[in-house]
């Protein structure tokens, strides 16, 4: 049987996520309590968490978590890393042996610095210069996964039910202050480590519930500006859509979210001439950048989080908030979990991003104010 | 107020309809000496060659009078009028007041003075009644001899040979039909004539009348005798003015009348076979005692007594006439009379047909068709609207001469509804 | 009132309409019959002029001033007073063809056989002139107030 | 005269029990193929001439005609077929080349046909078009790489001019010549109706026209016909037309007495002089003339609008195209070896170029792979005959498509492959007045309109059914294609998975 990277899958799922936007930190078992109450939307083929915040003595470094399915794959990957970053702090991810968390690959993590003469030699900037080593590690060393490679923040997945991964990863001992988590229910796969989710390329994870009838032409608008989407899967289009517009193109993340899920031409018509212009160009530079089909989706970023749903809202989104926290989840019921009395609670309508960042950072203006405030 | 209509027929038709359309209230009263039912004059030969029954004579629906509210006085003569007080005289001695009365007393026979008039079997042959007592007369193989052979006498002839009637017609002219055809076209009538075994005498007429009680015999000027079982006068009609004789209103040979149809006398119209109004190809006023123009100066007088103006832009004779399978049309100037017409002819004498147009600078002032008469009335148009003919003058002869023919402007302006009223 | 206006930039020269005016006329309201069938099959009440590339159908204006109504010597030929239809009353029709004479559209047809005068009436009985339906390319139209 | 050893292609079969003798199919065919015959009292017809465009089948008020193909056979030969042995009678009576029309007829393999569409199940519901938003409209036309913005959120970006689509159809250029002057009005009144484009194709713009501009695109062509500022100016878009898929390699040739009054005035040549337009411009021997004129047209149309190209499908076309992506050019139109045309030489119709769908893949492919994609539309052109060819086209890689045939069929063509012999009985590709007006542009104007509405909506059912609800999101989307009846390497150019995969 095919696994993820050899052919496109399509699954649905449960996803939660969590922020203080006072950027005080709080325990994994908070978010791993949220997305267990939606044990029914997963078929236990799939779980994993992002948690930002979680490696603050490190938190300069990038930390790579890596799968390797055998040593000769740890092995030549080390090599490579070696000879192209300085690794300041190594050791296999901690965890815990669980029952129901099979066929474990080896779980490794790094913290690193690309090597100065290395960066300099490519003439590309750092953020590049690791995006094209994950893109070369994951397509050309067989049996080597990196999953995650962002700076202060880690993802933890597995082949199993989310709940059953936190206990694995023993995610009770990291605290962070914003997490996401996923429970997958793939179609027909048997279910592959390196494809559950949160997706993640540097600072960006994705957690995403849906499918994209668009993914071909999302993938073919990526490969244009030199992605390489090896897993095959929306998740993955999706983390690397964001990396595109939020991270190269430096889209503020209100218009991010008003390309994936971009107005309609009849609504831009109603706008003020200086969003009608504004829009006009966005749709039409960025019309594969269009995330069609169902979806909602969390993505999270540096300093916070966007929560949205396909424009039309064929996949189920909530939202609350209480005091700092912002939640969002697939079900109402993952939030009542673990905030009884929400001060608001509300269910965004498709393609309207709900936008949670950390407060007292200093962020640029973004667009539609509205919509920061969750 | 008061309309009152002395006569009882197209002309009456045209004023009422008018009326009617625009004034429900005024009283409207019709006089006629005849008692019957305004009916088609024209259809008296058809009648008499028994193609039409008397109910289906009947020129308007029998409910005509009531339900435009039509008083009429029928089978009494109206004998004179007095314009002073405004009263027309009745035969009986009645008066009839009018605020407009129009005057439609069509034409009357002319019969020439000659010996013989006194005996019987001598009619004229414009009325119903005279179509009736002819018929009554007439038996298989009768010798019957019109004089005269216009359009009545042409009409009369048909009839009386569908009858089994031996037909003589005898005619002053050199041709018969003379005033709406010339020689080439009354002779292929006059050969249809013939093959049916009616006999013509052209240039000649009648003499004397010879019989006791009845007429025996008719003697020509030429000095032919015809054995005649009936003889009937049918040299023409004239205006029948007798009803304004000693009034003020002027008569040339009929009452004057101007584009509104008013005679010089206020409140006083005229129209149909009495009147003399304008004729637009000769610029000046005259007497065309054809059906259609009664019906159309009936109409202008009407509008005009109830005070709506309207004129006619002038009439002009046309005559649509035919025996059996010969067919023709005929309008306005056929024999131009100086140089200073031009002609256009197309024959075929083997085929009997013949087309004729006469034009007066770029207008179309006449023609003549005989037998090819389908969308006659296209010339009748160009005629009656003065239509410079230039642009498509050479095609007018063809044989499908057309609408296609015009220009585009022109055509387009008639066809597509942007017709002017 | 609506009439039948025709658009000869687009009119084919098929005669179609004149195939279903016959039609339309005919006792039997089909084409294979009325052809094959109808005996006092009637005459088409439609002029078509063609002088190719020209060509187009033309058929009574029903004149809001009719000239044929007011020359008919038996007064046949009607305008009804409400729809403005001309119409001609083919029992008392004699053939003397005045409206042949008078008519300046020449519209109003000879009908030899049964010596009457045949002319549109805008198909009255079914309420849409056949012509204009059957037209395969929409040279003719019935409207109102011309084209 | 010596023997003519043609028999008849067609016979016409005429149900006398229901022929009427109205004389309309003898008034129709322009070919003179019916007659009447007085002796007879019958209406008889002439085999040889019928060309089978079923004029007069479709105007006979009794349906008494039938055309069938003439049962005359040769003797069974697979390899010395009917059409080869006539053709060599053909050239061996004239000498000549074998002209033809329309596009190529030959049995060659329709990759459309082989190619299914996706649709959603259960993990991904389709989307009805009744109910929700279903985008359709399309942008032809360069697109920057990235927007810029300043810090008010301003557009900074200098967006290149483009050609906007409310449907991702245009009409293929037709000149005036190939067809008439009612199938211009037709085309160009729907184009505006629908807010898409038509083509005016290389025989200039006829004046009455001119107010159809915003939906006009231009074409100039080796034959330069009409072509002067105020042509540039009036248009949309200016497309260079480099080739037609019907006969890449080969010019054109409106024969003189096509070159009437106003196509002369339109073409800008003399009253009845031949309108050749040579194989190549003279202008353009390589890559960097054709630059040349693009930058020409941008400049004199002050770089308002977009400059396109349109090139048949050949072997290179993937390298050509990256080629023009590179020299400046807003559009790519690329027609395959299917296009039709209103004259070609039989054999290169026939034989020369290579099928759309392969040209549309690989030049996809091969844009992207050089990352210049998205900095140029692509226009599929060349026999597309429904709205699932229209999917498939954009699926592999086409941004909007031409309709050429497809147009004409809407207004009438029957397909008989005459247009040549300028006697086009439906009006369509003749300048015979008396034929022209045979197309009434008030009918065809709105059966385009009919045309295209119902494949857009057709569009959008399998567009929801993929559960896609921007035709955008379609772009490039091959996973939505499997492939039946085709070999792997087949596959592997169009880019898709076997059905099943």
């Amino acid at each position: 049987m095919l696994k993820e990277g050899n052919i496109r899958i399509p699954s649905g799922c449960a996803i939660s996520g969590i922020i203080d936007k006072s950027g005080a930190v709080f325990s994994g078992q908070i978010i791993a309590d949220s997305i267990a109450t939606m044990h029914d939307r997963s078929n236990g083929l799939g779980g994993g968490f992002a948690a930002y915040g979680i490696y603050p003595d490190f938190k300069e470094h990038y930390a790579f978590h890596m799968f390797y399915d055998d040593a000769k794959a740890k092995q030549d990957t080390e090599d490579l890393l070696k000879a192209n970053f300085v690794i300041a702090y190594e050791e296999k991810i901690p965890t815990r042996k669980t029952q129901s968390i099979k066929n474990a690959p080896l779980i490794h993590r790094y913290f690193v610095l690309p090597k100065l003469e290395v960066l300099n030699a490519s003439e590309m900037n750092d953020e590049d210069f690791i995006v094209k080593f994950i893109f070369n590690v994951n397509k050309n060393i067989d049996g080597a996964y990196i999953f995650s490679s962002g700076k202060n923040m880690g993802v933890f997945k597995a082949v199993g039910y989310p709940e059953d991964v936190a206990e694995f990863y023993k995610l009770e001992t990291y605290n962070g202050y914003m997490w996401t988590a996923h429970g997958r229910f793939p179609t027909n796969t048997p279910g592959w480590w390196g494809g559950a989710h949160p997706f993640n390329l540097l600072n960006i994870s994705v957690v995403h519930n849906g499918e994209l009838s668009s993914y071909d032409t999302n993938r073919k608008y990526l490969e244009e500006f030199g992605y390489s989407c090896t897993l095959m899967t929306d998740t993955e289009v999706a983390a690397y859509i964001f990396d595109l517009l939020l991270r190269k193109h430096k889209l503020p993340v209100t218009l991010a979210a008003k390309v994936i899920a971009s107005p309609l031409w009849n609504q831009v018509e109603r706008l003020s001439p200086k969003e009608r212009e504004l829009y006009y160009n966005l749709k039409i530079i960025y019309s594969k950048a269009l995330l069609n089909g169902p979806f909602s989706i969390i993505v999270t970023y540096d300093n916070g989080f966007i929560a949205i749903n396909d424009r039309i809202k064929l996949r189920p989104l909530t939202a609350a908030s209480q005091g700092d926290m912002i939640y969002v989840a697939s079900e109402e019921s993952a939030i009542r979990r673990v905030c009884k009395n929400p001060d608001k609670v509300w269910i965004p309508k498709g393609g309207e991003p709900v936008i949670a960042e950390i407060e007292q950072q200093n962020i640029s203006e973004i667009y539609d104010k509205k919509e920061v405030t969750a | 107020m008061d309309i009152v209509i002395i006569g009882n027929s197209a002309a009456m038709v045209g004023a009422v309809e008018a009326i009617r359309k625009h004034d429900k209230t005024s009283n409207i009263t019709v006089i006629s000496d005849e008692k019957y039912h305004v009916y088609s004059r024209p259809l008296i030969s058809y009648y008499l060659a028994d193609t039409v029954t008397e109910e289906k004579m009947a020129y308007r629906s029998k409910d005509f009078y009531q339900k435009n509210n039509v008083k009429t006085i029928l089978g009494t003569k109206a004998v004179s009028v007095d314009e002073n007080k405004k009263t027309v005289i009745l035969e009986n001695g009645d008066l009839v007041k009018y605020d407009k009365l129009l005057i439609a007393t069509g034409g009357k026979p002319f019969i020439p003075p000659i010996d013989g008039l006194d005996k019987k079997n001598i009619q004229t042959f414009i009325k119903l009644d005279e179509a009736k007592k002819l018929k009554s007369s007439i038996k298989p193989n009768s010798k019957a001899v019109i004089v005269g052979g216009g359009l009545i006498g042409f009409k009369a002839a048909e009839g009386l040979h569908a009858l089994g009637a031996d037909v003589t017609i005898v005619e002053l002219a050199d041709r018969i039909l003379s005033t709406i055809l010339d020689n080439e076209s009354a002779s292929i009538v006059t050969k249809r004539l013939l093959k049916d075994g009616i006999k013509i005498k052209v240039g000649t007429t009648i003499d004397k009348i010879v019989g006791e009680d009845y007429v025996k015999e008719v003697h020509l000027k030429n000095g032919e005798v015809l054995p005649t079982d009936i003889l009937i006068f049918a040299i023409g009609v004239t205006p029948n003015t007798d009803v304004v004789k000693g009034t003020s209103i002027k008569i040339n040979r009929g009452i004057l009348v101007d584009r509104n149809m008013k005679t010089n006398v206020d409140d006083v119209y005229a129209a149909g076979d009495v009147a003399e109004g304008f004729d637009m190809l000769l610029n000046s006023n005259r007497v065309v005692p054809i059906w259609p123009n009664a019906y159309i100066q009936g109409e202008t007088a009407g509008l005009n007594m109830i005070g709506i103006e309207n004129t006619t832009n002038g009439i002009f004779p046309m005559n649509s006439i035919g025996y059996k399978d010969t067919y023709i049309i005929t309008a306005g100037i056929i024999n131009p009379p100086d140089e200073s017409y031009d002609v256009m002819v197309k024959a075929d004498l083997d085929k009997n047909t013949y087309k004729k147009i006469v034009l007066k600078e770029n207008n179309i002032v006449g023609f003549i068709l005989i037998n090819d008469v389908d969308r006659a009335g296209i010339y009748t148009g160009l005629i009656r609207e003065k239509i410079d003919v230039t642009p498509f003058r050479n095609q007018l002869l063809k044989d499908d001469f057309g609408y296609i023919n015009f220009p585009k402007d022109l055509r387009k302006s008639k066809m597509l509804g942007q017709e002017v009223r | 009132m609506k009439k039948v206006y025709a658009k000869e930039e687009v009119c084919v020269g098929c005669k179609l309409c004149e195939v279903y005016c016959i039609t339309s006329h005919s006792k039997y309201k089909d084409v294979l019959k009325a052809y094959k069938l109808d005996s006092t099959r009637p005459a088409p009440r439609i002029i078509i002029e063609e002088e190719r590339p020209i060509s187009f159908s033309l058929q009574c204006r029903h004149c809001d001033d009719a000239p044929c109504v007011k020359a008919c010597i038996t007064g046949a030929m009607q305008k009804d007073p409400e729809t403005g239809v001309v119409t001609c009353d083919t029992d008392k029709c004699v053939g003397c063809w005045t409206c042949v004479l008078v008519c300046s559209f020449g519209a109003i047809v000879r009908d030899l056989n049964n010596k009457i005068a045949s002319k549109c009436d805008l198909c009255a009985e079914t309420g849409e002139p056949a012509c204009v339906k059957n037209c395969p390319n929409e040279a003719l139209v019935f409207t109102e107030g011309g084209i | 005269m010596s023997l003519n050893y043609l028999t008849p292609e067609f016979k016409v079969l005429r149900d006398y029990d229901r022929c009427i003798n109205c004389k309309v199919c003898m008034r129709q065919c322009a070919n003179e193929v019916h007659s009447y015959d007085e002796d007879l009292d019958k209406m008889i017809a002439d085999d040889y001439k019928c060309v089978n465009c079923q004029r007069c089948v479709v105007m006979c008020p009794t349906h008494a005609l039938t055309i069938i193909k003439h049962p005359q056979v040769f003797r069974e030969n697979a390899n010395w077929t009917y059409d080869a042995i006539r053709d060599i009678y053909r050239q061996a009576e004239t000498g000549g080349v074998l002209l033809s029309a329309m596009g190529n007829d030959r049995p060659y393999p329709i990759y459309w046909d082989k190619m299914v569409i996706n649709a959603s199940q259960v993990t991904n519901p389709s989307i009805d078009p009744l109910r929700e938003p279903m985008e359709l409209k399309i942008f032809i036309g360069r697109k920057p790489d990235k927007i810029e913005l300043d810090e008010n959120l301003n557009v900074k970006t200098k967006m290149p001019p483009q050609l906007k689509l409310n449907f991702p159809i245009m009409f293929s250029a037709m000149s005036y010549g190939s067809i008439s002057y009612n199938a211009h009005a037709s085309l160009a009144r729907a184009a505006k109706e629908l807010g898409i484009y038509y083509n005016t194709g290389e025989g200039g713009l006829h004046k009455d026209f001119r107010k159809y501009g915003e939906n006009t695109i231009v074409q100039v062509a080796s034959g330069r016909f009409g072509v002067d500022r105020e042509y540039l100016k009036t248009a949309a878009a200016v497309e260079i037309k480099i080739g037609q898929g019907a006969k890449p390699g080969i010019g054109g040739h409106l024969p003189g007495e096509k070159v009437s009054e106003d196509i002369s005035e339109t073409r800008m040549i003399p009253v009845g002089s031949d309108a050749i337009s040579p194989a190549p411009h003279h202008d353009i021997y390589s890559i960097e003339d054709l630059s040349q004129l693009i930058y020409s047209l941008k400049e004199a149309t002050d770089y308002k609008k977009p400059v396109g190209v349109k090139i048949a499908a050949v072997n290179n076309v993937a390298a050509i195209a990256s080629g023009i992506a590179r020299a400046g050019a807003d559009y790519i139109a690329i027609d395959g070896f299917r296009g039709g045309t209103g004259a070609a030489p039989k054999r290169i119709r026939d034989n020369v170029g290579i099928p759309i769908e392969f040209a549309i893949a690989s030049v996809d492919s091969r844009l992207r792979s050089e990352g210049i994609r998205h900095t140029i539309s692509l226009v599929a052109a060349g026999s597309i005959r429904n709205s699932a060819d229209i999917i498939k086209a954009i699926a592999l890689g086409a941004d909007a498509v031409y309709i050429g045939s497809a147009a004409l069929i809407a207004i009438g063509c029957h397909m008989c492959q005459q247009c040549n012999t300028g006697k086009c009985n439906w009006g369509i590709a003749t300048q015979d007045p008396n034929l022209v007006k045979r197309l009434n542009p008030e009918i065809g104007y709105k059966r385009l309109i009919n045309l295209i509405t119902a494949w857009g909506h057709e569009i959008q059912e399998m567009l929801g059914g993929m559960g896609i609800n921007d035709i955008e999101s379609l772009k490039g989307n091959r996973l939505m294609l499997r492939g039946i009846g085709m070999t792997q390497k087949e596959l592997d150019i169009l880019g898709i998975l076997a059905a099943g995969e």
